[in-house]
């Protein structure tokens, strides 16, 4: 495989209820990634994107987005109705042709204009489980207390989860909520859907975020500290929870080995976990030894902006090599109802 | 169809409301057919899972699978989650469990409603049965929803 | 189909199910598109001229797409309520579920004066509809002001209802070199 | 390119109003199925798979993708889901052989569907609302620019939609069959979007599209001919702004350029055996001529008039009855790169042109704002 690095990334706070469009949220910031990467901007050969139409309720919604890239002369680009993880997984395997050396990944999504709990229903297979409307809190629910059945896992864990997320955000500008919560006051507040409380339920965030991704000796260049991609690659599994064990990730386990997660220890794992419980599942099956730091941007639990939240975590271990001189990182992604699908992402620094 | 009301200076709701009519195709359909009789249909695949509600395929291999096979309408709780407020689309109008059940000579289990008055009376492990719907014509809620298989 | 059919079917193999979907968004209006509301509340047509390329966009947009450089309210100018209609056409409405339109209609794109790039699915009114033709000098028919009040969008056909339909002139027909690059 | 891609196996359903026979797992099942059997395959042997669809809404199903995983042979393999408006079937594609090319995967199924039975496409191409003018309303000021600039006859319009009915009369997978179609029956039909006549666009259907892509050994091994890219290019561009021409539009002339570069193209006209093009309204055939080389401007339509177009033309343009015969949204643009496979490969039937050796596969969507297109050929690159 061709060596490809991540060189820049930029994304907006995430926030509820933004009032812009989504191309002015992402105007300023895929200006701000493609000005960090140092890349002029007509000169990136690739781009990519992804979004969902459901969450603005309107077909075609990322075709707008289109402008926040500033495509004229017309760009060679590509789209997924999937979080932008999966759109930087694209542009990683066009990058491994060889033509072209550059691409631009955004992602953007604002999904405090629908009622998601209603809105990612219809996720559901069409005649058994959308019509009932089973919500994805709920389904998430039935995964924690499949997780607590095991007897391995305590409803006390899932409050620690929610507490450290809460206290690592206060280190992350852009995180929704923080603040220096205790585990006791997590397993206090009340149930949305017993077992999952309040605070096991990440908020719901708008956001955008954009990464540049070069190839080869290019990247070494334009950027001080690359975080080259070691491996990437993303499973699913099959859709219906009842076919499934809930109280492990499969998908995230192949996706992990095929990315060669394990191949050396990883310092940092920033993981998609949108319910505290989701953290446990993952760290089992990516297994993450108890060195490895977790989410220390506060993860999605500090504010989890749909289809927007893998790149965001892939962003932020990039952040950690970039800025803080991490040599080995892992970005995790995740979609569907109770974590059906999986992406796995491993980045290192030189030296 | 669509309406759009002013709620506070620069936000209005809309309602985004679009009609849907489904071809389910043999094997849901059979499912479907069933629920309407009082029957629960599950698909047997080659390797002799029994997977309820059915699916035309494997979902292991993705194999064609036209085997359906009858189960239980009763069946094991295998997770539950409590829902104090239902949502205004949930099955239940009133305090509800979600529940997986596996039923009696099934492999996988069944996302459904559990009514079953307080959390207290609901575990994993424990047997409900279904409550059928008084009106049926082929449809999930046909299942009105599960209930505690011990006589009230 | 309608909102009241039943889920499948009484008797015999069940072949079909229905799902009536409803979900409920809140629409909020952008700072920009709020601006250019209100600009048109009060009967005027306002566009921005990058201060790069110096292209003239109606609606308002915050961004020039071409040079991906922000335009602000110093980027403002008024634009004559008067155009050229660059394209068009004549529709016979569907009748899907929903549809409101009974009766043939024309829609058209408008080059304002001042403006570079068109406004489209504009609807024409005061002509015979085999009458339209490309070329035509129309002008706005304003809704009374008290029923300018749906938001107008910055993208795509972008008045709201506060210009009602496009009238013609009766000027003379712009010559087609005037309009011919500006299909959009 | 580190990898050599060839097309081993095509299926696609049979493409009609209401596919009221089958679910939506059924409907892409049909299709893949078919790819398999033509590749020899079977679900286990794919590495990964790649599906595209037009908007949500149509099915009123949210990212669809994940509730066919396990349907598509899927479970613990990677699936992504591509959206690129109506070129979504051509884009899908090139994704499927960006994969195998790059050398990440070797045998990829790649499938496209649409069932716009389920729902109602119009409304929902308007949000739900009164008023939608649906593609063609949209189209229609841009065929009527592109009428205007090259003075060409009001029939031409008609002579394609004639030419693609009567080509879909040999395809068994087509959903229009229109056995006593003739200028006049086109000129008769209503006007919808003036100057668009009810004859001269699309109908809507149901169906859906399947390839097995491979890498080098898989189309050595392959035991009927493969058809093998010789290049995939996609372009986007902005949907509005001051002077965009979307009568011709840049991105799609780029995108002919950088694929005909790719494959080594240098008089289209001449180079390139048969075409499968995105056609939804007639009009359109003129106009992707000039857009992707096979004419000068302006001189598109006079390869339509003189025939030329036709089966046993110079350059057969949609031999399978194209988008006008058979339109389920989001496979129409992988239904064009498909039947170029079909072309290359001999496997085309009664539609087959005589002695292809080079197709081209083309879709467009959006506001004719993305691109899409393939070259294949029976020989290696």
């Amino acid at each position: 495989m061709r060596d490809v690095a991540i060189v820049s990334f930029a994304r907006t706070r995430a926030h509820a209820g933004v009032r812009e469009t989504e191309a002015q949220l992402l105007f300023p910031v895929v200006a701000g990634a493609i000005e960090q990467s140092g890349i002029p901007r007509k000169e990136i050969g690739f781009t990519c994107s992804g979004s969902a139409d459901y969450l603005a309720g309107a077909s075609f919604a990322f075709v707008g987005n289109l402008e926040a890239t500033g495509a004229w002369p017309p760009i060679s680009e590509s789209h997924v109705e999937m979080d932008g993880a999966w759109a930087l997984y694209e542009a990683w395997v066009r990058l491994q042709h060889g033509d072209v050396d550059s691409a631009l990944v955004y992602s953007s999504g604002i999904c405090t204009r629908g009622d998601m709990r209603e809105v990612l229903c219809l996720q559901n297979d069409p005649y058994y489980l959308m019509p009932l409307w089973a919500d994805h809190v709920s389904l998430a629910a039935l995964q924690a207390r499949a997780l607590l059945d095991t007897g391995t896992v305590t409803e006390a864990d899932l409050a620690e989860v929610a507490a450290r997320s809460r206290r690592a955000a206060p280190g992350n500008p852009d995180a929704q909520v923080s603040g220096d919560v205790t585990a006791a006051s997590m397993a206090a507040e009340p149930y949305v859907v017993s077992p999952l409380r309040t605070g096991d339920c990440a908020p719901l965030a708008d956001a955008a975020a954009a990464v540049v991704l070069v190839a080869g000796d290019r990247a070494r260049e334009v950027c001080e500290r690359p975080a080259w991609i070691r491996g990437i690659d993303h499973r699913i599994e099959p859709h219906y929870p009842g076919l499934r064990d809930l109280t492990t990730s499969e998908s995230t386990r192949l996706a992990a080995r095929h990315a060669g997660a394990g191949d050396a220890p990883v310092e940092v794992a920033e993981v998609t976990a949108a319910f505290s419980h989701e953290e446990l599942i993952l760290r089992e099956a990516l297994e993450l030894g108890d060195t490895v730091e977790v989410n220390p941007s506060g993860g999605a639990l500090a504010g989890h902006a749909v289809m927007v939240s893998g790149l965001v975590r892939i962003g932020e271990a990039f952040r950690q090599i970039h800025d803080h001189g991490r040599r080995r990182t892992l970005g995790h992604a995740t979609s569907g109802p109770c974590l059906q699908q999986n992406l796995v992402c491993v980045l290192e620094g030189d030296g | 169809m669509c309406s759009t009301a002013a709620v506070t200076s620069g936000e209005s709701t809309y309602t985004l409301e679009l009609p849907y009519r489904r071809s389910v195709g043999p094997v849901v359909g059979a499912f479907l057919t069933g629920l309407r009789d009082q029957q629960v249909l599950g698909s047997r695949t080659a390797a002799g899972r029994v997977i309820v509600p059915p699916l035309e395929y494997d979902p292991d291999t993705g194999d064609a699978v036209d085997d359906l096979v009858g189960v239980g309408t009763s069946g094991v709780v295998t997770s539950w989650a409590w829902i104090d407020e239902p949502l205004r689309k949930h099955p239940l109008d009133r305090p509800f469990a979600w529940v997986m059940v596996q039923l009696d000579g099934a492999d996988t289990s069944l996302v459904h409603a559990l009514d079953a008055g307080t959390a207290d009376a609901v575990g994993t492990g424990m047997r409900v049965r279904i409550r059928w719907a008084d009106e049926r014509r082929g449809h999930i809620s046909d299942i009105a929803c599960f209930e505690p298989e011990v006589d009230q | 189909m309608t909102d009241t059919e039943r889920p499948g079917e009484d008797s015999g193999p069940v072949r079909f199910m229905t799902q009536h979907i409803a979900l409920d968004y809140v629409v909020r209006v952008s700072p920009l598109a709020e601006r250019f509301g209100e600009q048109l509340r009060s009967g005027r047509i306002v566009g921005q001229r990058c201060s790069s390329c110096g292209l003239v966009y109606v609606p308002m947009r915050a961004f020039c797409p071409m040079c991906t450089v922000a335009m602000g309210e110093e980027d403002e100018l008024e634009l004559a309520d008067r155009g050229i209609v660059t394209s068009f056409t004549v529709l016979t409405p569907i009748q899907y579920h929903g549809q409101k339109e009974r009766d043939d209609y024309a829609l058209a794109s408008i080059l304002l004066e001042g403006a570079d790039g068109t406004v489209g699915q504009q609807r024409l009114t005061g002509m015979p509809l085999d009458q339209i033709r490309m070329g035509m000098r129309v002008e706005a028919v304003w809704a009374p002001p008290e029923e300018r009040a749906s938001a107008a969008g910055e993208r795509g056909y972008g008045f709201g209802n506060a210009i009602e339909a496009w009238r013609p002139t009766g000027a003379p027909d712009a010559p087609t070199a005037e309009f011919a690059a500006h299909v959009l | 390119m580190a990898e050599r891609c060839a097309v081993v196996g095509v299926g696609q359903t049979h493409h009609t109003k209401v596919r009221d026979d089958v679910s939506l797992a059924g409907l892409l099942r049909e299709a893949g199925h078919r790819a398999l059997e033509d590749a020899e395959m079977s679900w286990r042997d794919i590495d990964a798979v790649v599906i595209g669809t037009a908007p949500d809404s149509f099915e009123g199903v949210m990212m669809p993708e994940l509730y066919l995983a396990d349907a598509l042979g899927a479970a613990g393999k990677p699936i992504l889901r591509v959206h690129t408006a109506g070129s979504v079937g051509g884009s899908t594609a090139v994704v499927a052989s960006h994969l195998v090319q790059s050398g990440v995967r070797e045998r990829v199924l790649t499938l496209a569907f649409e069932k716009q039975s389920e729902g109602d496409t119009t409304w929902a191409l308007g949000g739900g609302r009164s008023g939608g003018v649906g593609a063609g309303g949209y189209f229609a000021p841009h065929i009527r620019a592109y009428i205007s600039r090259s003075k060409a006859p009001e029939y031409v319009g008609w002579m394609v939609a004639v030419k693609d009915r009567r080509n879909a009369l040999k395809n068994p997978y087509a959903h229009l069959k229109l056995p006593d179609i003739d200028l006049e029956m086109v000129r008769d039909s209503p006007m919808v979007w003036e100057p668009v006549r009810r004859l001269e666009s699309c109908p809507a259907s149901d169906g859906a599209c399947a390839m097995v892509l491979t890498d080098e050994a898989g189309g050595d091994a392959a035991s009927k001919p493969p058809a093998w890219v010789h290049g995939t290019a996609v372009r986007s561009e902005l949907g509005q702004f001051p002077g965009r021409d979307p009568v011709n539009p840049r991105g799609g002339r780029d995108c002919a350029a950088d694929v005909y570069r790719q494959a080594g193209i240098t008089n289209p006209i001449e180079d390139v055996d048969v075409v499968e093009c995105y056609v939804p309204f007639s009009w359109y055939e003129p106009m992707w001529m000039e857009n992707l080389g096979f004419a000068g401007p302006g001189e598109g339509w006079r390869l339509t008039e003189d025939g030329e177009t036709e089966i046993g033309g110079t350059l057969p343009v949609n031999p399978s009855g194209g988008v006008l015969s058979s339109n389920p949204i989001g496979a129409s643009g992988m239904l064009r790169f498909a039947e170029a496979a079909m072309q290359v490969r001999g496997t085309a039937g009664e539609h087959q042109v005589d002695g292809v050796r080079t197709a081209v596969g083309h879709a467009y969507g959006g506001a004719a704002q993305y691109f899409a297109m393939w070259v294949l050929r029976d020989t290696k690159p």
